[in-house]
């Protein structure tokens, strides 16, 4: 449990890890991770609004995860780190960050846009929804694995949340 | 997540019940997409009140539903929206491109 | 993700892993697991008294393991996989397992017994919840871990609720 | 989990919001022993209606301010059990030792 897993992450009561989920990429389960959310925002001292809008980001990620990471395939591996990480100089408060890993494969970054807003048409929403309800969204590829690493700040800085 | 409907006039009422996410959208927007374009239903309303959450997916479907609606000139019409349901209505800018009432009351006299 | 680890647990996706939970002993946690255990259970299929049961005794078993296991430390280890069983030869449908994991130290089994429920005071009850909550309910040691296996199965036979 | 307190005549009706378990129980039990064992409030109510889950942490806190009401011949009195409380209370034989009512007005007519 207390040595580091290979991919940099490190277990349960190590260095601010709240909580680690496993689940497979079935999309019966996103309920499940938002239950999990839900409550974990609350203990970690968000605000309703915020509670909200970090499920969100979650289990928008899971969505985009198991559609195109995953093609729709329903028995993939997902890991989700839920940790608390130390201010940033322009930040005055803890943050929430969340890992979420998978074993697709690699994402051109080029292509991690959302449409434009200004039509009404269906699709290309999630990642707006992410952007707009974190502070910080990060891809990263790591050996055989996807990380996006999504944050939020306790007392967030009004510039970042006008994205 | 259940998805019920009622019947009056040349109205159908849509009970929806639990959050629509990926794991049912595609069963909301098959029931909208059969009472818009099949049946040819005047006005159909969602009864969104037991609605928790709606994720893209789910906002993906109530939108293809209003597209369907303002092709055969037929109305669609939410109701009941959670603070989550509202959030994300807001955020994808479409909260004022649907039609959208507290209750039912004001959804059927409207 | 797919191979097998050292306590003979299989990670998501394998071997009917529904979902696995890594947090620390924070009581505060406790409302996280529940929260992700109502929704798990009602995906699972169980009824709205079912997913209380199987929701209670994991919390109770949470419990204890926060109290006895660790003595009240809050930042110790435990492991928390939950998958599909297949029925038993007298289970007519599928099972769902709990299996909770900590580092503690080992438990003489001759204590794991709750008070006699005919006095009035308080303490004594978790044992009893779980018991009267799950169809199995059974303690092992492997290497360092204790290992508390809880099942239900969805049309659990009616011997075994009688216990 | 939130507990607040409002007075009337000899009565103290604790609100609790949230659920009572390990994390906030002995909040809980404290708050109880201090208005029956030092305040000797007569009657001491508990409105468990926005409480969704009790574990046992917090049936014996609730065990133990019945107890100490008891011993100084007060009351103890509990309403607006969920579901989940009332199962609580059942699995570990205590329902029918509880005064409990279905909500405020039953219980401070009682
Ligand atoms: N986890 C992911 N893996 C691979 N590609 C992704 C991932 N997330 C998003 N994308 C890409 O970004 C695009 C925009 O995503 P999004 O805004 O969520 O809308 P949608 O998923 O409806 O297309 C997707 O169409 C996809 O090409
Ligand atoms: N996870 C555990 N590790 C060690 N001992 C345990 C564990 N769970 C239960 N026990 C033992 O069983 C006893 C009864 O447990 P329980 O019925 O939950 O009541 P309580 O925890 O209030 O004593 C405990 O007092 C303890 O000695």
């Amino acid at each position: 449990m207390r040595q580091r897993d290979t991919k940099g992450v490190s277990p349960a009561s190590d260095d601010g890890l709240l909580l680690k989920l496993e689940l497979c990429s079935d999309p019966k389960l996103l309920c499940v991770v938002r239950g999990a959310l839900e409550r974990l925002t609350e203990v970690f001292g968000f605000s309703p609004p915020d509670r909200r809008s970090v499920t969100r980001a979650v289990d928008e990620a899971l969505t985009n995860i198991m559609r195109h990471a995953y093609n729709g395939r329903t028995d993939q591996p997902i890991e989700v780190y839920c940790r608390r990480v130390r201010p940033r100089v322009s930040e005055s408060a803890d943050g929430f960050e969340i890992l979420l890993c998978d074993q697709g494969p690699a994402v051109d970054p080029s292509k991690l846009r959302g449409r434009r807003l200004d039509e009404i048409k269906p699709g290309g929403l999630g990642l707006h929804f992410i952007r707009q309800s974190m502070d910080a969204v990060e891809y990263q590829r790591e050996g055989n694995t996807n990380q996006f690493r999504l944050v939020k700040y306790l007392q967030p800085s009004t510039q970042s949340r006008s994205s | 997540m259940q998805i019920s409907a009622r019947h009056t006039d040349n109205t159908t009422i849509f009970d929806v019940t639990g959050d629509i996410d990926l794991a049912n959208s595609p069963e909301v927007r098959k029931a909208l997409l059969r009472e818009v374009r099949e049946k040819r239903t005047p006005r159909v309303v969602m009864n969104l009140s037991k609605v928790r959450y709606i994720d893209s997916s789910g906002v993906a479907s109530l939108v293809e539903g209003l597209k369907a609606s303002r092709d055969v000139n037929s109305r669609f019409i939410l109701f009941g929206l959670s603070p989550s349901a509202r959030e994300v209505l807001q955020l994808s800018r479409l909260l004022k491109i649907f039609e959208v009432y507290d209750n039912e009351d004001q959804a059927l006299s409207s």
